[in-house]
């Protein structure tokens, strides 16, 4: 393929030439995206893109920018750009993590490595298939389970004091981006495991004071794929961008299958 | 899916490297598990030769008083201290001991459950598993 | 067989082991090492009921962890109910295999069958 | 032939509208089959980014009423929004916040245990509910988790939306590809809810996350329906620079202040009861007014700002209730605002505007309902104020999700389909925009457009700005950027992005439109030209419909029940 030359870039080397200023060149990163199309490519290919940055310059305003200016057809899922919707977990230099609340800067290298996460099927280059993620996630019946759980008139909230809300708050912020799923050892080898990411939002509404479903939930991720798969590697909340620290979540929600917590 | 799945498989589970010493603690919890329940079955298969009489017994000893037997053995000690250890604290942790408190994170949300007494106790595991070798050594050697 | 029921036995032979095996190891060093290790002085351990006792329960602590502990590991290398069916009773095979080894060794050793 | 699929209830949209339309139609009858078809991924729609609050009049002990909230939302609309409209909206209100509570909802708490309030822009009583800063996020996540206890509702995730297909009288069916193969689907239905959010993308300046684009509005128009008072684009005073990312008017709610450079809180020259707690429009205009007054900073990007100063808030009070906020401040710009003042700027926030409605919702075609911002009911007006558009998702994600069903099990036989429709459609996306040709790169083309909309139609107008701005748009789109350069049929968002490029043109063109034609200043259109409000002549709706050779602008009336307009002052 024909590599084309970022428009900024070649303003910058025309001015150059005139003037003979030097470019600053820390303001130049090249990504290095890995593309695949699995229906179309035999194997997946690396491809080079330079484009200028600034300090705040995130990993996904670069993205754009390549698609953008250099190559339109880098499939790549985004929308809120704050780290608030979890479309853009990917891995940057080697660890997930989502590309718009990485900025460039932090990096600490002109090369930059895109690949998509793993342990997720490839749809298309950066993008992966979230289907078992969204089943897992179903799985573990993640709503209040309570016979008053539908209002009629005049009902009013249950209350809910400031340290119970503290007792779930941190697990509520999942936002589904997958990283956790993505750095997990088991997940690396074990395709039926439910994962992080499902097992800390069985946590979630178990640690509710609203909800009864907790002997419902314990039952689903009793089995030889559920919750005793995770060996407390850690990795899941080292990645996690929300600090939703889904490794504490699955070791108290072990304490209650223990016997240790009731 | 298939193929396609992606999955970072054995490199990425068996890889200690990215993601600090919680995953080290994993990596070397399983390999020691593993090379444990390898030694216990060669540990039975040496105790069985006792049948065969003293001739047959100290053949057996003999193999483990060379220099390779001796690491052999300083390595199980190793193995066996570490894997005891830490699998003491996991007990723990499993148990939802040890793992923090969970509350309303803050940016930029360090992880409770990756605390500092934890990181301390594996630490721990495997300063006194180097010890023990290091002691194991002493003894067998006799320096 | 609830997995949380294994898990329980995985924890709980572990811990049995630890206490047992410190023990054990214990008496090893209360002698002097390369003595403690002679034919004569094993076979007089092994005559002690009690002790052949100790040793037959760490020997089934310890395989039921350890093949449990291998159980575990083989699990999550590959999914499919014919393989996983096959590692759960291979384990179990290989526990139950172990466990009479040594048994024999135990028992015929402190029968004097030698 | 195309491949088809069939529901019953097809819900367009998995943001707040949409996700509460599902529940509330599950909920009503578990026969029918409901498909929540999305461009985004469930979970990934622009709401999860609402940050502030939920206006709701809880306490009346404590001294509110619903009363106060119906008069504090019709004249923070400048009296255009339909009484009837927000009456109900503010009747409804406590009970989705209740049954929101019964469903998981995480709202922060006072120390009795009972839901946390705080004071939001133009409120007479401090009545957003609030779950720290991440109202929307929250909301989005108790409502899909309640999704989940529902059998019949189905997931569409990443199907883009293209067309309305009906026969004339009543709805048939919509056209979809489903991005993940590239694959083109009929999927017929009975009723059809439009839930496709707003579209503040055609500004480059915008809080709106990027599949915040005016396709589902854009589909109404194409279909014959027409668009209500789409020159109202709100401007939040506060985003962020250089992102434009929002700062929450909670942080104002909050006790935050808006510093200009002679370190004065200029709200006090504008707003002196409410301060920095007026309505929005009359925030941001006060902004720009400051800085066309020489009172503005420069950020080191060259943009003109202003400060908000929440220093004195502590760090303690910002981790609890802003954590969001904070993060962003940090992340994104490398301030904490418990050290230092943010800089901000009027930024595009919401679209007061949509498809026409009436106050159940309905659409003007038969078997069709419109549900949150995409929908323009009308409880709004000129300006909506903080807090009441989650809102309206919830309420009208309800109604209409309840009448959509009644509708279905009325009608059990659904018309049959008019293959023409679905063939000219076809022909139109892939004959005329995925095998398109051009020399001009679309991207660019959409970020012209999108800067125009900025400079022309911000937050003063004038005749000049928006007649050149209307010349300008109509000049990009005449220019030859159809084309799709990425040929592939999987996940092809290039060719998605076009698509939408396609419908922002359209879109863009109606604002621009109905900003010219409305020579007053209401709420956010503030016309330079025109500075003051003129009920005698613009006290009525703006109404569009699509036509090929040029828009058809029509007028609807407000309704009015008990409050004459006046003059609104703060
Ligand atoms: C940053 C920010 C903060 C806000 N804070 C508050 C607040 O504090 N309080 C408040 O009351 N309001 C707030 N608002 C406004 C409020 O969040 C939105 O008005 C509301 O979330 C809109 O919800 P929705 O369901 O109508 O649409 P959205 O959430 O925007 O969802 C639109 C859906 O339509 C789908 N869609 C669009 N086009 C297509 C297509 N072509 N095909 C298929 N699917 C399509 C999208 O995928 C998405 O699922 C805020 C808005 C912004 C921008
Ligand atoms: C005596 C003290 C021991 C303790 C406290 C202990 C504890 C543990 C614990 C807690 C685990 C679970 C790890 C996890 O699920 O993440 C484990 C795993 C394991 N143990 Fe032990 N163990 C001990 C001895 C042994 C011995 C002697 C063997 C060898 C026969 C052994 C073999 C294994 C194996 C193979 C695993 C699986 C490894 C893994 O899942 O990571 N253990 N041990
Ligand atoms: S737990 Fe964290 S890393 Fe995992 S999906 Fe949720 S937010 Fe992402
Ligand atoms: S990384 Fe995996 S092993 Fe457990 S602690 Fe996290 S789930
Ligand atoms: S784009 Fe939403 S999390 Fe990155």
């Amino acid at each position: 393929m024909e590599q084309k030359i970022h428009p900024k870039i070649k303003e910058y080397q025309e001015k150059q030439e005139e003037s003979k200023v030097e470019v600053p060149k820390a303001n130049l990163v090249t990504l290095k995206i890995k593309k695949y199309n699995p229906n179309k490519d035999s194997s997946s290919s690396y491809q080079n893109y330079q484009v200028p940055v600034e300090k705040w310059t995130t990993v996904l305003d670069a993205l754009l920018d390549v698609k953008q200016n250099l190559d339109h057809s880098i499939g790549v899922r985004y929308s809120c750009r704050q780290a608030a919707c979890g479309s853009c977990g990917m891995k940057i230099n080697g660890k997930p993590k989502l590309a718009c609340f990485t900025k460039i800067s932090e990096l600490d290298s002109t090369e930059i490595t895109l690949e998509p996460m793993d342990n997720f099927p490839i749809t298309r280059d950066l993008v992966v298939d979230f289907s078992r993620l969204f089943a897992n996630h179903k799985k573990i019946m993640p709503y209040i389970m309570n016979n008053e759980s539908e209002i009629s008139n005049g009902t009013k909230e249950f209350l809910q004091d400031p340290k119970h809300v503290e007792e779930y708050i941190q697990f509520a912020g999942c936002i589904k981006c997958g990283l956790c799923n993505s750095a997990c050892p088991t997940m690396a080898m074990d395709s039926s495991f439910v994962g992080p990411q499902a097992l800390a939002q069985a946590y979630r509404y178990v640690a509710d004071n609203r909800d009864k479903g907790k002997d419902n939930r314990l039952k689903v991720i009793d089995e030889s794929h559920g919750i005793w798969r995770c060996h407390f590697a850690g990795s899941c909340s080292q990645v996690c961008p929300k600090g939703v620290d889904p490794a504490m979540g699955i070791q108290l929600l072990r304490g209650y299958l223990l016997g240790f917590r009731d | 899916m298939g193929d396609n799945d992606n999955k970072e498989g054995f490199k990425g589970m068996a890889n200690p490297g990215r993601y600090g010493i919680e995953r080290v603690a994993y990596w070397l919890m399983r390999i020691t598990g593993l090379g444990l329940l390898a030694y216990f079955i060669a540990h039975i298969y040496e105790t069985s030769t006792i049948l065969d009489g003293p001739s047959a017994w100290n053949a057996m000893l003999e193999m483990t008083q060379t220099t390779e037997g001796h690491i052999f053995l300083t390595l199980v000690i190793g193995m066996c201290v570490f894997h005891t250890a830490n699998g003491i604290r996991l007990v723990f942790g499993h148990a939802g001991y040890g793992v923090g408190k969970p509350g309303r994170p803050d940016y930029p949300y360090p992880a409770k459950s990756l605390n500092m007494k934890g990181k301390a106790c594996i630490y721990a595991s495997i300063g006194i598993a180097a010890l023990a070798m290091w002691y194991g050594i002493a003894v067998m050697f006799g320096v | 067989m609830r997995e949380s029921i294994v898990m329980k036995i995985h924890y709980g032979t572990a811990l049995g082991a630890v206490a047992l095996v410190a023990i054990h190891i214990l008496m090893r060093l209360t002698v002097d090492f390369h003595e403690s290790l002679t034919y004569d002085a094993v076979v007089a351990n092994y005559q002690m009921l009690g002790y052949a006792l100790l040793l037959e329960l760490i020997l089934i602590l310890i395989s039921v962890h350890g093949f449990n502990g291998l159980r575990v590991i083989l699990l999550e290398l590959r999914q499919g109910s014919g393989y996983e069916k096959g590692v759960t009773y291979g384990c179990i095979a290989g526990m139950v295999v172990l466990i009479a080894y040594g048994t024999r060794t135990i028992i015929m050793t402190n029968m004097g069958m030698i | 032939m195309v491949s088809s699929i069939e529901y019953d209830l097809i819900i367009v949209g998995s943001g707040l509208a949409g996700l509460r339309a599902a529940i509330e139609a599950a909920k009503k009858n578990s026969k029918i089959r409901i498909g929540v078809v999305a461009k985004t991924q469930v979970m990934r729609s622009h709401s999860v980014s609402a940050e502030g609050g939920t206006a709701a009049a809880l306490y009346s002990e404590e001294g509110d009423s619903i009363e106060s909230h119906i008069y504090d939302t019709v004249k923070g609309s400048d009296f255009l929004a339909d009484q009837d409209v927000a009456e109900r909206l503010c009747n409804e209100m406590p009970n989705e916040i209740y049954q929101l509570e019964h469903w998981g909802m995480p709202w922060s708490r006072r120390e009795d245990g009972k839901i946390g309030q705080r004071a939001f822009g133009g409120y007479s009583f401090p009545r957003a509910n609030y779950a720290a800063d991440k109202v929307g996020f929250y909301l989005m996540q108790t409502l899909y988790d309640t999704c989940q206890k529902f059998s019949n509702i189905e997931f569409l995730n990443e199907w883009f939306v293209t067309s309305i297909i009906h026969d004339g009288r009543q709805f048939c069916a919509v056209t979809a590809i489903e991005l993940s193969s590239g694959d083109f689907y009929v999927i017929k239905g009975k009723a059809l809810i439009v839930s496709t959010g707003g579209a503040g993308r055609i500004y480059s300046f915008s809080t709106y996350g990027f599949s915040s684009t005016p396709d589902g509005l854009d589909m109404a128009y194409r279909a014959g329906m027409a668009l209500k008072d789409m020159e109202f684009v709100q401007f939040h005073p506060t985003g962020i620079m250089p992102s434009g990312i929002l700062i929450t008017e909670g942080a104002r709610g909050e006790g935050g202040y808006l510093i200009n450079k002679d370190g004065q809180r200029f709200m006090e020259s504008y707003a002196a009861s409410k301060m920095e707690l007026a309505p929005r429009d009359i925030v941001s205009r006060s902004i720009m007014t400051e800085i066309k007054e020489g009172r503005g900073f420069k950020h080191e990007t060259g943009a003109d700002c202003m400060k908000l100063d929440l220093r004195h808030i502590g760090d303690e009070v910002i981790k609890e209730k802003l954590g969001g906020i904070r993060e962003i401040s940090i992340k994104f710009s490398g301030i904490d605002p418990a050290n230092d003042l943010l800089d901000i700027r009027p930024v595009c926030h919401y679209m007061m505007g949509g498809i026409h409605t009436n106050i159940d919702g309905a659409a003007e075609l038969s078997g069709v309902w419109a549900a949150g911002e995409a929908a323009c009911n009308s409880a709004h007006g000129s300006n909506r104020l903080g807090a009441n558009s989650t809102a309206e998702c919830l309420v009208w994600g309800k109604i209409t999700g309840s009448l959509a069903t009644d509708f279905i099990l009325q009608n059990k036989t659904a018309p049959p389909l008019p293959h023409e429709n679905v063939v000219i459609e076809e022909k139109r996306i892939y004959d005329g925009i995925f095998r398109g040709r051009g020399e001009v790169n679309p991207y660019e083309i959409r970020q012209k457009l999108t800067d125009t909309m900025n400079e022309k139609a911000y937050v003063y107008r004038n005749e000049k700005d928006l007649t050149e701005g209307l010349k300008i748009v109509r000049e990009l789109q005449a220019q030859t950027w159809k084309h799709v350069d990425d040929q592939a049929k999987e996940f092809n968002t290039n060719f998605s992005n076009v698509m939408e490029l396609d419908s922002m043109f359209r879109i863009a063109e109606v604002v621009l439109l109905g900003a010219i034609k409305r020579k007053e200043s209401r709420g956010a259109h503030a016309r330079t030209d025109y500075p003051t409000r003129d009920d005698s002549h613009f006290l009525h709706h703006t109404l569009v419909y699509h036509d090929p050779k040029e828009p058809i602008m029509k007028t609807h009336p407000v309704t009015i029940t008990k409050y004459k307009p006046v003059e609104r002052k703060y």
